[in-house]
């Protein structure tokens, strides 16, 4: 067992499928760049150590004008601006054997890049009838961190929509390893959300929470499509992911003090989806609040409430509540970032009436 | 001055172009019919092109294409039967019919899905020359586009990090004019619309005329012993028309009658390249009317094969959303 | 009053603005080639003539190697294949005081310029806090037609998510013309969703619908946000877009026979969108059935049904369903596409267990 | 050989790249207190190209900038009050406070908003100089881009079309050598990565010192006078560094000492500007002393004015989704 940050065990997960599956490899903006970040969030930094880069071979050569052409050993490819192509170097990669792991730097850039994603990467093993398969992963940094309305944006719900992708948001070090590690052996495209403030790495952000964590020494896989029941509880099911189950943790602290009970479930993978837990919770709770960064409209939290007003409606004692961004961009202002985005005193209040009904 | 390819080989191209020829013509009779669903961009007419870049890949080398596809399928090996069988949404067609006309291929020969998003398959085509790197295989891309695709932005992207990288791919622009209505004219400053562009990525380009097979094969072989040997992409603009309308309801109203013409009546890549091998005497009139008359019955076979052949299952319709592999 | 296609009453609330207002203008591939398409869809096909077009021009001058360059009295403008330009110059000339109608040809293409319509187009008005506004068109074909799966989506869901833009779907003649001027006058980007079967026009597709309707001759515009109620019935409320009420329709007229009485909601706008219809009807029928080709998961439907969910799950005598094409991509063989699209025999299958809860 | 400018003009281009530097410099003492919030990424070492290229702009002739904007939007005309305001996320900023550092922009003075998706800006440009031309005004658009953006597949449409419809605008590439923490040498085959791509599109261009100010002023002159001309865009190609780390976190060890030494101790533009107009005897050691130390309580009086000035109220978070007109 081994304490580590979010960004820490990402790094992990990738650096062990790297050293057990040849195939495997990273690229991205600012991949590894000696001296520079590692992507935007320092997860990839240093690996060209053990498994080359394009850049750190093309300085060590003295080489000025050009990229590197010789690509046998060098797993950590630093790519132009150039988000189209990135995406679609994956999928062509990916038909090809490989599997490689991208960084996007900022989830809000996986617009430039859609068309490769919902066009080519989910479609092409479909249309193929399973002749080509895409196992590609794309890291996604996610969630309003003060930098304003083009880097702040929660995405999930975008590509819950889109078939033949897989979604997921692991949100503790545990999670992040164990999912990482099967996102790359999974034999699909695999989009993984991570949060800003969540990372924990060297990098300091207003708001950030820990999220430090043990993770087991040996290897490890967390299967997409099964719940973590973060707390036990018994008048109400919150259901939360990303940042959002850690504010649902402390409301539930404060509102235990008021005998209220919090059953708080962190989906960890959107595609696929495990109802099954979110069902058995309320038909203990009858009672389900849904809590996302990411905008009320068409959110995925309408996707869950919509299965259980069709399936499991007879559960309910109460309205379902959605607590989510409201429908506008994300403003730069803190003190109107923190307004939109759900915060422990809003996740609070609205569980505490919810409670009450 | 082309040097001419030993006999075999060269019977050998004509004969992939004239089942090029031939299937495009039996699909267009069956839209007329009006017993073949969906749409279809023929490619009749740039059948030198399909079959000059294709004839000396190996099955393991691999090929991307368009919504203009069925030449290169054929040409790269997927035989008329599974196009015809997808043509019909047929359970044999070469995507288990859930592909259909702009999405053929069969990754059993090397032809990745084809694209029907206009530059959609560029980037892609890198990748996968990009693994053959990684992997160390001597293997190489061959990737078709159009003119218009050459306004894209995957194209600009693609073509920069092809160029750094110097990936075994090489890029084929097929300017047959006209992106859909658009006369290339109108939406580009330039006639060579991809090879006028290739310099500023740092990747040789060369310009051929796209209906002559014999000068398409051989740039061909200098872009494809370039790849191999680990030298890097090669733009190949081939000049071509494509002899009917975009798709299927498309009456070409909006080109020349006489530029139409002399394409089709002089430039035609099938009849001209008939005629060499005739005047060659690689081969009599009577015994190439006999291999064409097995390639008609190849295609009639397939056609009827199809017609009748068993539809997918329901439940194949959500089978490999994800893969079952 | 006259009887016309959808996709000329388009045309016509196009033709009519445009002599309105100088600063409406249309854009797009292929546009107003002569001897050519208009579009894919043939809805822009002849305007350059009284508008002028930039094709036209070039062609008339004997222009051959390079565009037109004088924009002055050249209102329909035809782009090279480049998706994010059109977009972003429908962006920028809004912002300076154009009002562009867009034509993508294709739904299925707007993920190319998808950075454009969702982090640019759709967030520029707030992020200058109201300093610039965009009002723009963007025309976007949609829904299955033996195409195959880059050409045969339904994209809705996706823009509903979208904080800034308004979504609309008109399906009958009189609301294609009357909301099409509204788009048009509207200070926002507007994304409108055609269907393909419902054009009506000169070209013919397996499947296609007859859309032909009344159209007043005088001017008017029909309002976002207000839903039409295309059939009115007592047992069970049906809300459906675009094909899938016509469909509806067809399935409530056997039910009729059988003594079950359905009412069927066109939204017709999409964002806004008009719950308070839906819930009067509920308040009638106790039961909701929601119909459209979009996927399953995370559909539009979803967010109608969480809402209801939400706001007035009394009224719910049973569970919600939920109709729609399932999570898979569109595949082009006739007879599974079909099977994936819902039927008039599914829809009534499904209303008619409803109706018997 | 560049002309000497007015006096006037010299001392006032000196001015504003002064007031850019000692804004730019506040915000990074202010980010190190640890008092402002959000991320910033700076231009300080870039004015001269901010201020040569926007100085003789009309008001209504529109800039449109990027992630990387004050320097831009000084020059265009915010208010260092409304920009510091907008850094506090005040009320009082020139977006409300909803914008922030990436985002900065002002219609009144024809600043659009600036954009942090790279290459984001560059086809919005273009509808603006659209806009401007079917409105037979004689307006240009000046857009900045950076090094890294030239390898977006936005730039390639765009200045495919700007070149084609002949737009008045000019797209300025600030090549400050590296896109975040990548040499541009490692992304692009050439080193004009702008300029010596501008052919293509038929678009003439020019490569500038983009430290000298007035040399990059002597090539807007000629960029905007061909623009309003309706001649069509130029490409500038401004050879500059930027003194800071790429955003606010940011040590560069990714780049050379001597480099960076070389670019900000010999090739100041600010600093060599004043040397400039002092030989020039334009001014007055003390009288330039006295403008500056202006400046600089210009710059102290909007620090301490955005400190204070009111919070926006939460009401606003929900306005102008949709434009309230
Ligand atoms: C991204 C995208 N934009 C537009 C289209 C519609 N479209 C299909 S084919 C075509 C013309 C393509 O022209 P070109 O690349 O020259 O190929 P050609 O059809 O001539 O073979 C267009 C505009 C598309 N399929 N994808
Ligand atoms: C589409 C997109 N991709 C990546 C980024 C992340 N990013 C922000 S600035 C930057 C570097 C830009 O380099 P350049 O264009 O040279 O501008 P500079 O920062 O040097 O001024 C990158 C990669 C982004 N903002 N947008
Ligand atoms: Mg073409
Ligand atoms: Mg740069």
């Amino acid at each position: 067992m081994a304490m580590m940050s979010i960004a820490n065990a990402l790094k992990s997960a990738i650096t062990e499928e790297m050293r057990r599956d040849p195939t495997v490899f990273c690229i991205g903006e600012d991949e590894d760049i000696p001296g520079g970040m590692g992507g935007a969030f320092t997860v990839t930094k240093g690996l060209g150590e053990e498994f080359g880069a394009n850049v750190r071979i093309a300085k060590e050569k003295g080489f000025e004008l050009k990229g590197v052409k010789d690509f046998s050993n060098n797993r950590v490819i630093n790519t132009p601006i150039s988000e189209i192509l990135l995406c679609g170097v994956c999928v062509g990669s990916a038909m090809a054997g490989m599997r490689p792991v991208a960084d996007l730097q900022y989830g809000d850039f996986l617009f430039c890049m859609m068309d490769q994603l919902v066009n080519q990467a989910a479609k092409m093993c479909y249309m193929s009838n399973g002749g080509f398969h895409v196992p590609m992963v794309m890291r996604a940094p996610c969630g309003a961190s003060n930098r304003g309305a083009q880097h702040a944006q929660s995405l999930e719900s975008y590509f819950v929509h889109v078939p033949g992708l897989k979604v997921i948001c692991p949100s503790t070090a545990y999670d992040a390893k164990g999912m990482m590690k099967q996102a790359i052996r999974d034999n699909n495209p695999v989009l993984v959300f991570e949060h800003k403030l969540l990372y924990g790495g060297k990098r300091k952000e207003a708001g950030q929470l820990s999220a430090m964590g043990e993770v087991p020494d040996g290897d490890y896989t967390v299967p997409f499509g099964k719940a973590a029941i973060r707390r036990e509880g018994k008048d109400v099911t919150i259901v939360a992911n990303l940042l959002m189950w850690y504010r649902a943790m402390q409301a539930a602290e404060e509102l235990e003090k008021e005998g209220i009970s919090c059953e708080i479930i962190d989906p960890r993978s959107l595609v696929p989806f495990d109802y099954e837990t979110v069902l058995t919770s309320i038909e203990k709770t009858g009672k389900l609040m849904i809590v996302h960064e990411d905008h009320y409209n068409g959110g995925w939290g309408a996707q869950l409430a919509s299965y259980v007003a069709e399936n499991a409606i007879h559960l309910l004692d109460a309205p379902v509540v959605r607590l989510a961004a409201p429908d506008c961009p994300i403003p730069f202002s803190p003190i109107l970032e923190d307004f939109v985005i759900p915060s422990i005193q809003r996740i609070a209040e609205e569980a505490r009436k919810l409670a009450r009904l | 001055m082309v040097t001419f390819p030993s006999n075999e080989k060269a019977l050998g191209m004509y004969k992939t172009m004239y089942k090029i020829r031939k299937y495009e013509e039996s699909i267009y009779y069956l839209f007329l019919e009006g017993i073949m669903p969906g749409t279809i961009h023929q490619s009749t007419g740039e059948e030198a092109s399909a079959v000059g870049m294709l004839y000396d890949l190996r099955k393991d080398d691999w090929m991307a294409s368009t919504h203009r596809p069925a030449g290169h399928d054929i040409a790269k090996g997927i035989t008329v039967r599974a196009m015809m069988c997808e043509m019909f949404g047929k359970a044999e067609g070469c995507c288990g019919g859930k592909g259909g006309a702009m999405h053929t291929g069969d990754a059993s020969v090397g032809a990745m899905t084809a694209n029907a998003i206009v530059g959609g398959n560029l980037p892609i085509a890198a990748g996968a020359a990009l693994a053959f790197k990684m992997q160390k295989k001597d293997n190489v891309v061959v990737c078709f586009f159009g003119d218009g695709a050459s306004n894209e932005g995957s194209y600009h992207e693609t073509m920069n990090a092809a160029g750094l990288w110097k990936l075994p791919v090489i890029y084929v622009c097929e300017n047959n004019l006209y992106s859909a209505n658009t006369s290339i004219s109108l939406t580009c400053c330039q006639e060579d619309v991809a090879a006028g562009r290739a310099e500023i990525y740092g990747i040789p380009s060369e310009v051929v005329d796209g209906n002559d097979v014999l000068a398409v094969n051989e740039a061909a072989a200098r872009a494809i012993a370039r790849a191999r040997a680990g030298e890097g992409p090669t733009i190949i603009e081939v000049k071509t028309y494509r002899h009917g309308g975009h798709s299927r309801n498309d009456a070409c109203g909006y080109r020349p009658k006489d530029e139409a013409d002399y394409w089709i009546d002089q430039r035609d890549p099938v009849k001209n390249f008939r005629k060499v091998i005739l005047e060659k005497g690689i081969i009599s009139e009577e015994e190439l009317q006999k291999e064409e008359a097995e390639i008609e019955q190849e295609i009639d076979d397939a056609v009827e094969y199809a017609k009748s052949a068993p539809l997918p299952t329901y439940d194949s319709a959500l089978e490999n959303v994800f893969w079952e592999g």
